[in-house]
């Protein structure tokens, strides 16, 4: 056994987010100290597990949290926390693609010698194999993610057929893979990141392999997974390190994920040392308590996300862009604030882009004295708005989720609701429908809440995916436009902004902070505030880090 | 056979007529006697209509004593204490700041039982709640009883084919368990607005869980209600009946559904009860009462996010719900031991 | 309220008689009524019992008799009820005993009990064995073999046949003949000085009642012990007893030996009760039937009946059944298939004049009221015959016309309570048949049924009343006013009498002959008590397993009787006689067979032979 | 005795299969529940959502589906959950129901236990004071929501109370299996199990008293006392016995609902994975698989519940055991 070195408890040094990142920055300097972390066993509880585990598949922030040290893509983003953490780096490419062919052709050259957990070695034919997956697995984001690549139109109309021939093109013998696009793409380094683009074994079959697991190039690979109770995460025997900014070396050797329990329970056994961290927010309830209770414990990050209210555009009353502006005028975005746990947790914004996100300008139109932020409602202004539109008295139901944040900002906005003079019902619905049900135009859904996590740091991934006319198809589960926003010159506009970002990305950064307040001036949606995210470990866990993309990364973290 | 009969001391009348005659006496004047004269069915029956009466006046203590809108957000309201003005939803201000808590029972006009998650009164919204769980109830009961009066009557009396398809029909629903079935279908009309002619029922409206709830127990009532309408039917006064050559359609009216009655009245306390805990239940699970209507489910659920820092308000609608129950509960046996000693057992 | 008197015959057992098991002196006993108002029921009574003596206790319903013997036993309710007096068993001061002593010393080995319900009696889920066992060994603890050993030995002294393989059967397996064998032979278990039989044989078939009887009279004798024998019925009093206690509404009002009760009583009640008791045999030589004597109850002068005056009209018949069959299948398994079917009623073929009572006699599961049910279409089961009334064939009517002609017969039900609607009043229930059949207007009705209350000895001011205001007798009356009500022209009477006190019985019994009197009815009169039919009918058919075996003017049959089933059936009778004991010892224990045929069984032809003008027989 | 046992299953497939026609016909009554969209994922393309939707045969007509959705149930046992995608129906149930049994087993012997005791000791000392206080728990017992008592619990032993002596030693919620250490196994369902009995044991022993009460009414009773059996042995072997039969078969079908799935709020509120829980989230997202295999499951467990009364039923009543 190696002796304790560490006499500090790490979570005296780790109280805040800037702590951290300074810490992350340091790193280096601790690097002998780490090794005498190496070892132990982390345990991480979740209320419920989340499906599949298949990369191609699976499309949920908890397991791609796991996919961070399970799988690696051609590259990823940057194994560190802090700003940092938004950064595109080399991962089974050798290094960063050659762009050619006017941003329409990647040229990557695999690294040798890397091999996946069941012993194989990683070759060009797992690379094509794996694109070809994608769309074979009915991949979530095959269709919008991956359908610039050429021959990608075939293997969305034909999938068990795909080949992506053109699109895909390998040298084996020069180990190298070149992906040809129809159209430069700014962001598809970014889309290669996720980890639906992981490499996978070239004979992996080509469907949902569910709570199978997949061998994969990570630190870590799954030992087993009942997704009714437990997973449980052991060292890749046939790992070695290859890049610390892609895929370091972990410092625990098992990881035991169990499923089920209630937040309250997670809560408990932390503060209990039975637990090491949540994956769920502690409850509300808690916070008070937690916060003087055990300081050292809570971790708290901004996350590239917002809470938003969609009001649908094309339904009275909400038809009347009077009536969207004056419910903007008209929420008291503290009180909202107050329901998520307070300041330290939320920070209300009015504009779609969330803070420190590119393109993200300070801007708030719907507030007392309008400038760069909130600061209290302007009912006056509200009323007469509603006044003038004429809709007073119609009757509105707003959509929840049935989770108690999302219920109560329900509750919450059926009270401004009535008190600017409308009928004004909640109808609550499990989060899992409910995010399809009010996509969908035939449910005839005026208003419902709801969030939207950045796939990847880039403003189109809020402003064109959430309002833009591509993503609103009526009469479709899959209609990720709620509001049902499709503004002719808005949206000219944002295609111009995402071609900009190929060659002058600060000017295109520039364009979208326009175009953020110019979908605001329509105001298709409430923005509600942006979330923060709560991490709250045991004392014996160490060196916090928090990557925008992959939030905690649990491998970079140590147990006493 | 003749029987001495120990417990009756008192003979009836002599068998010769006449004497001076007690005034008649029927079987429900005699039932209502009966609850008159028992102190428990007297004290419960008490203790219901102040819980009735005290939910009636809701809107009085809402308006008068705590002076606010048990339906409307006081996110950002304040209150007097000790002369000094702070915010019911008071934010954290010790470690990291985490964390809003309602403010806690003031045991004042105002905020007695402090505030909620979105910073309403909790006693205010208790007593609002208490009406609709008790008007859900009381309506899901009726339903109930008129449902399974009438599945069993007729599968009971027409028996035969009609009494196969039905016994068969509630035994299906039987197999189902309760908590699914009732979970099902409020999820299946959770999204739905129902428009029969000019009948329009939002899923919001307390008509859902009424409907849901009145139909979960349907087999629970119907099957015992049949036996018994089977053994009325083949009762001797009924043989009397048809050998006297009254036509078949009196005889249900007149002669088996007025002896039914007592079989349905006697379950009416004790489903009524459990339909106070089922609707509890559902709306525990959030399938049931829907906001901005408040029941004293909906009332546990908003306190379960406040457990470990406001627990009375989970508490609160906890004990009106075991209050009330037991008090149903209590009525139920005495109205049971006069009016149908035998043929109710248990639940 | 006048004092009580107290029977002084009571304190003074008869000089020279062995010293008495059993003494009770000046015995109260007082429950407790819903409103907490303690109600006396037993008001000082004083009696003793000799070893080896058999005194009976005998009154009508609510007199005491059962109180008082669960109050010496201490089994009444100490919550409810309330025993004060003397009470000594064989030296033991029963009431001053804690519950604990009462069962180390004196349930069950002083004295014993066997109860009126042999069916109820038993408990459902423990073999007979089990409870045998049980109550030998908890007087005496004995190896589970020996008790075994003995519980057999106890079940073939009280005669059951086969005694080893039935020990391990449920009481459900056994008949009630049976089941009253076993509770006696429980009764036995640690050989007791006292038996108290409350009421044992009423719940029996008369020929069943016989064989218990005389079992009873043997073993008394072997075992020497004294009993109280606890009865309404006279005939078993006469049958039984060295001396008999009369009680009424909680008092005694006579005490003697019993042929000095029956031939010389003092007590006016004790007159009354024996004048309204139908004594077989005391109608012979009447060539009509006969009305009770009325009996004033303040001076016991009893007015002789007067015969009924009106003589059957033997022309064409007014009822005639034949080959009336009734069958029911037999569902078994969880299948619910047919296993068997019951031949309740087999070829069964009569015919009833105008004016005419007919009785249908014989004992439980004959088939005698299904047969009753049959005529009318009540009966359920699968019917087939003929039953015409008039010229009209009731069984091939559709259920419309069916229920109008149901006007035509009427029934008088066993259970005058259940047939009444509990939640209608008396007016209700009178009138609605006359307004079903539109008899005419509801004024009309609602006079009738006031002039019929009057004709059954009723008030109509009690038409406002509900069932349960009434005692026995007098909802029998309802029932034959309501069936009254739509001028039948046949009522049949199902045991119409057999529910109720002696005297009471007499009245009712009275009233049907003043109704057939005056309007001519004709009577199908259902009974299993051969006494009332002696006295009734004009003549009797015998129905053994579903089948007549043997029909005729009631004259023939009950002087003459031709058929072993009718002669066994008469002599059974226990007659209210001391002089006419007549019980055999060892008589072989008889059950009554339920006609259950396999499926395909097919019933035998039948032939009877006339015996004499209209007496037939069945040929066997 | 085997066309009885094969008529008993006869009727059991008629009922389960008319039960899983029922819910088939709800699923596809409810809005939102067409589940394509949901597999396909957030933000999916339209081509994608229709590949998923003819991947899963939803574009097939009802009864096809319906067809399918049983072969793979029962014959190629690959049903997979339409919201989690890939998860397996049958392993997942079949890894839950060793949780439901536990709870519901233990909880059983609990209830069976104290019910059994509550009801004769009240019996016993009818309407004096231990049956006074006893029927007044019972009757609160019965009162109190099983979820608000078990909020309740957890209040006290994980909150309040739990750094104190009296409750430190509670785990925290959730399910251990028996097989990993039956020691925390038995520890981590203590609080469940006495959550879950309390509503029964008030309702078994108030059955139990009225039961013991109404068979001392009995004449074969007064024959137990006549022949001089002690006042325990007539409580305890002629009383008892004879009214425990409705507790029994009480028992058995409250035994089947539960183990059947429910324990659903008992499950819910201690996070115990159960068949109850698994249901409740499964209807709760439209998940027709699950849904679908819950609810048959649980209907099996009534329906067998049924039978094994009805046997019970003849084994302890001699009366029914009628040839």
């Amino acid at each position: 056994m190696i002796t304790k070195l560490t006499p500090a408890r790490p979570g005296r040094w780790a109280a805040t987010v800037a702590t951290i990142a300074l810490l992350a920055g340091l790193a280096p300097g601790f690097a002998a100290a780490q090794d005498a972390h190496r070892g132990g066993t982390l345990r991480l509880v979740s209320v419920s597990s989340q499906g599949t585990l298949d990369p191609h598949v699976n499309y949920t922030s908890q397991f791609w949290q796991l996919y961070a040290f399970l799988y690696d893509g051609l590259v990823g983003f940057k194994k560190v926390g802090g700003p940092e953490s938004k950064e595109v780096v080399a991962d089974l490419a050798a290094a960063l693609p050659e762009v050619s062919n006017d941003g329409k052709t990647y040229t990557f050259t695999l690294r040798k010698g890397v091999k996946f957990s069941n012993g194989k070695e990683m070759t060009t034919d797992d690379v094509v194999a794996s694109f070809q997956r994608i769309f074979k697995v009915l991949g979530p984001t095959a269709g919008t993610f991956y359908n610039g690549i050429v021959g990608a139109d075939q293997c969305l109309a034909a999938p068990a057929d795909c080949t992506l021939a053109g699109g895909i093109v390998a040298d084996k013998a020069a180990g190298t893979v070149t992906i040809n696009l129809v159209a430069p793409d700014p962001e598809f380094l970014f889309k290669l990141s996720a980890p639906h683009a992981s490499i996978l074994p070239a004979e992996t079959t080509a469907k949902d392999n569910g709570n199978a697991p997949i061998p994969g190039t990570g630190a870590y690979m799954v030992k087993s997974y009942d997704p009714n109770n437990s997973m449980v995460i052991v060292r890749n025997p046939a790992f070695s390190e290859w890049s610390k900014d892609a895929q370091p070396e972990g410092h625990v050797d098992e990881i035991d994920y169990t499923f089920g329990g209630t937040e309250e329970a997670a809560v408990n056994a932390i503060l209990n040392g039975q637990a090491d961290w949540m994956f769920d927010q502690p409850p509300a309830d808690r916070l008070a308590e937690l916060s003087t209770a055990a300081p050292d414990q809570i971790h708290l990050a901004p996350l590239s996300a917002w809470w938003y209210a969609p009001m649908n555009v094309n339904l009275a009353p909400f038809n009347d862009v009077r009536v969207r502006q004056a419910l903007n005028y008209a929420i008291d975005r503290d009180a909202l604030v107050s329901l998520f746990g307070g300041p330290a947790l939320a920070q209300p914004v009015c504009q779609v882009l969330p803070p420190e996100f590119p393109g993200h300008v300070d801007q708030c139109q719907y507030t007392l004295d309008p400038g760069d932020s909130w600061s209290a409602p302007d009912m006056d202004k509200a009323m007469q708005l509603v006044e003038e539109s004429g809709t007073k008295g119609e009757k509105v139901t707003i959509v929840t989720e049935d989770n108690a944040a999302s219920r109560g900002i329900g509750t919450y906005l059926q009270s401004v609701l009535s008190d600017l003079g409308y009928e004004a019902a909640v109808q609550t619905i499990s989060g899992d429908i409910q995010f399809t049900y009010i996509q969908n135009t035939n449910n005839k859904v005026q208003l419902s809440i709801s969030q939207w996590y950045a796939d990847y740091p880039a403003a189109s991934n809020f402003l064109n995916v959430l309002f833009g006319c591509d993503s609103f198809h009526p009469g479709s589960d899959a209609s990720i436009n709620i509001a049902g926003f499709c503004d002719k010159g808005i949206d000219d506009r944002m295609k111009a902004a995402i071609a900009l970002g190929a060659t002058d990305p600060a000017a295109a950064d520039a364009e979208w902070a326009k175009i953020d307040g110019a979908v605001m001036e329509a105001a298709p949606a409430l923005p509600l505030f942006t979330p923060k995210q709560v991490d709250l470990l045991s004392t014996r866990v160490g060196n916090y880090a928090f990557s925008n993309q992959y939030h905690w990364l649990i491998a970079n973290a140590w147990v006493q | 056979m003749t029987t001495d009969q120990p417990e009756t001391g008192s003979m009836p009348p002599a068998d010769a007529a006449g004497g001076a005659l007690p005034p008649p006496a029927g079987p429900w004047r005699r039932a209502l006697q009966g609850l008159a004269s028992s102190r428990t069915a007297v004290l419960s029956g008490l203790g219901l209509v102040l819980i009735v009466l005290a939910t009636v006046l809701a809107p009085v203590y809402a308006k008068h004593v705590a002076q606010t809108d048990p339906f409307r957000s006081g996110l950002s309201a304040k209150i007097m204490i000790d002369g000094k003005r702070s915010p019911v939803m008071e934010r954290s201000t010790e470690g990291l700041g985490l964390g809003v808590t309602p403010i806690g029972p003031t045991w004042g006009p105002k905020y007695f039982l402090g505030a909620d998650t979105q910073g309403r009164d909790v006693a205010a919204r208790l007593l609002y709640g208490g009406q609709n769980s008790l008007v859900i109830a009381g309506a899901a009961t009726l339903l109930c009883l008129v449902c399974a009066a009438v599945i069993g009557i007729v599968a009971g009396y027409a028996g035969g084919r009609v009494d196969t398809v039905l016994s068969n029909l509630i035994d299906m629903i039987w197999a189902f368990p309760v908590y699914l079935l009732a979970i099902s279908l409020s999820i299946v009309m959770l999204g739905k607005t129902f428009e029969i002619g000019p009948i329009h029922i939002s899923s919001s409206s307390l008509v859902v869980p009424i409907i849901i709830i009145g139909l979960v127990y349907v087999p629970y009532v119907a099957r015992p209600v049949r036996g018994r309408v089977i053994a009325i039917t083949n009762s001797d006064f009924v043989l009397a009946a048809r050998g006297l050559g009254i036509r078949p359609s009196r005889i249900l009216w007149r002669h088996i559904l007025p002896n039914v009655a007592t079989t349905l009245i006697v379950f009416a306390p004790m489903l009524m009860a459990l339909n106070i805990v089922t609707e509890s239940s559902l709306s525990f699970l959030s399938v049931g009462v829907q906001a901005p209507n408040a029941s004293w489910g909906t009332i546990l659920q908003d306190g379960q996010a406040l457990l470990y820092s406001r627990p009375v308000v989970s508490m609160a609608p906890g004990i009106a719900i075991m209050v009330t129950v037991m008090l149903l509960n209590l009525f139920g046996d005495v109205l049971r031991d006069i009016l149908d000693p035998k043929s109710v057992r248990g639940r | 309220m006048t004092e009580r008197p107290t029977f002084p015959m009571a304190d003074h057992p008869t000089p020279g008689a062995p010293s008495p098991i059993l003494s009770i002196r000046n015995l109260r006993v007082a429950f407790q009524g819903a409103r907490g108002a303690w109600n006396e029921v037993v008001h000082g009574l004083s009696l003793t019992v000799a070893a080896g003596e058999t005194v009976a206790l005998v009154g009508e319903s609510g007199s005491g008799k059962s109180v008082t013997s669960l109050a010496l036993m201490r089994l009444l309710d100490p919550a409810t009820s309330r025993i004060t007096g003397q009470v000594t068993l064989d030296g033991a001061e029963v009431l001053s005993l804690s519950e604990a002593e009462m069962v180390a010393r004196v349930r069950g080995r002083i004295a014993a009990m066997i109860f009126q319900e042999p069916m109820t009696s038993l408990h459902p889920i423990y073999t007979v064995g089990e409870q045998l066992i049980e109550a030998l060994c908890c007087h005496r603890p004995m190896p589970r073999a020996e008790a075994r050993r003995a519980a057999v030995a106890l079940m073939e002294r009280v005669r059951i046949p086969d005694a080893a393989r039935r020990l391990d059967d449920y009481p459900h397996a056994f008949s009630g003949g049976m089941r009253q064998r076993v509770m006696i032979a429980m009764a036995l278990a640690s050989r007791p000085k006292l038996l108290i039989a409350d009421e044992p044989t009423t719940a029996l078939d008369v020929t069943v009642q016989g064989e218990i009887l005389s079992l009873l009279k043997e073993l008394q004798e072997d075992y020497g012990m004294a009993m109280l024998f606890i009865t309404h019925d006279m005939g078993v009093v006469a049958e039984m007893a060295d001396r008999t206690v009369v009680m009424l509404r909680g008092d005694v009002v006579e005490e003697g030996p019993t042929a000095q009760v029956f031939h010389a009583p003092r007590a006016p009640y004790t007159r009354a009760l024996l004048a309204s008791v139908p004594a077989l045999g005391s109608m012979r030589g009447e060539p009509v039937p006969l009305r009770f004597p009325a009996i004033d109850p303040a001076s016991g002068a009893a007015t002789p009946g007067l015969p009924l005056a009106r003589q059957p009209d033997l022309g064409t018949p007014l009822l005639e059944v034949r080959d009336l069959v009734n069958r029911f299948d037999v569902r078994g398994g969880l299948l619910r298939r047919k296993v068997a079917r019951v031949h309740a009623v087999e070829n069964v073929s009569f015919a009833i004049h105008p004016a005419e009572t007919l009785a249908l006699v014989g004992e439980s599961g004959c088939g005698k009221s299904t047969t009753g049910r049959s005529i009318i279409r009540l009966a359920g089961g699968t019917s087939s015959g003929s039953v015409r009334l008039d010229a009209t064939e009731l069984f091939t009517l559709s259920p419309g016309r069916l229920r109008l002609q149901r006007r035509e017969i009427q029934m008088i039900p066993q259970d005058p309570l259940a047939s009444l609607n509990p939640r209608m009043t008396i007016g209700e229930a009178l009138v609605e048949p006359f307004l079903e059949h539109r008899m005419g207007p509801a004024a009309e009705a609602r006079a009738k049924a006031a002039r019929l209350m009057d004709q059954v000895g009723l008030s109509p001011a009690m038409l406002e009343r509900f069932p349960h205001e009434f005692s026995g007798g007098q909802r029998q009356r309802l029932c034959i006013a309501r069936a009254l009500m739509l001028d039948p022209r046949v009522i049949i009477a199902d045991e119409s009498v057999s529910a109720l006190d002696v005297s009471v019985k007499a009245q009712v019994v009275n009233l049907l002959l003043d109704i057939q009197e005056r309007t001519g009815i004709a009577f199908l009169f259902i009974s299993h008590d051969i006494a009332v039919v002696e006295r009734i009918s004009h003549r009797i058919a015998v129905m053994y397993q579903g089948e007549i075996v043997e029909i005729g003017p009631r004259a023939a049959v009950m002087e003459t009787p031709q058929h072993p089933y009718t002669r066994r059936l008469i002599e059974a009778v226990a007659v209210p006689d001391p002089a006419r004991r007549h019980l055999r010892r060892t008589q072989p224990p008889s059950e009554l067979m339920n006609p259950i045929r396999p499926l395909d069984f097919v019933p035998p032809e039948r032939r009877y032979r006339e015996a004499g003008p209209g007496h037939f027989v069945r040929e066997d | 005795m085997l066309a009885v046992i094969l008529s008993r299953l006869a009727r059991m497939v008629v009922v389960m299969v008319g039960i899983s026609v029922i819910t088939f016909l709800i699923f596809f009554a409810t809005p939102g529940a067409d589940p394509a969209a949901r597999i396909a994922g957030r933000n999916a393309a339209p081509e994608t959502v229709t590949a998923v939707r003819h991947d899963f045969g939803l574009d097939r007509p009802i009864w096809v589906q319906y067809g399918v959705m049983m072969r793979k149930m029962f014959v190629t046992g690959d049903l997979t959950s339409f919201v989690n995608r890939g998860q397996k129906i049958v392993p997942t149930l079949t890894a839950a129901a060793p949780v439901t049994l536990s709870l519901v087993a233990g909880a059983a012997v609990l209830w069976m236990a104290l019910g059994a005791a509550t009801g004769i000791i009240a019996a016993a000392f009818k309407d004096r004071l231990p049956d006074k206080i006893l029927m007044g728990v019972s009757m609160m017992a019965v009162a109190m929501p099983v979820f608000w008592v078990g909020e309740m619990v957890n209040l006290v032993t994980q909150s309040r109370l739990h750094d104190t002596w009296a409750f430190s030693w509670v785990p925290p919620l959730g399910y251990v299996p028996l097989s990993e250490s039956p020691a925390r196994w038995f520890l981590a369902l203590i609080f469940p199990w006495i959550t879950l009995s309390f509503l029964y044991i008030g309702l078994y022993g108030r059955m139990l008293r009225t039961g013991i009460i109404e068979t001392y009414q009995e004449d074969y009773i007064r024959t137990a006392r006549a022949k001089g059996l002690t006042a325990r042995r007539v409580l305890l072997k002629h009383a008892t016995r004879a009214a425990i039969i409705p507790v029994v078969i009480m028992f058995g079908m409250d035994f089947g609902v539960l183990v059947g799935g429910a324990a659903v709020l008992t499950e819910v509120v201690f996070g115990l994975n159960g068949v109850g829980r698994l249901t409740y989230q499964a209807l709760k997202v439209l998940d027709l698989p699950m849904i679908m295999a819950a609810v048959l499951y649980a209907s099996f467990f009534v329906v067998l519940a049924n039978a094994v009364v009805d046997l019970l039923c003849i084994l302890i009543d001699p009366r029914l055991r009628r040839k």
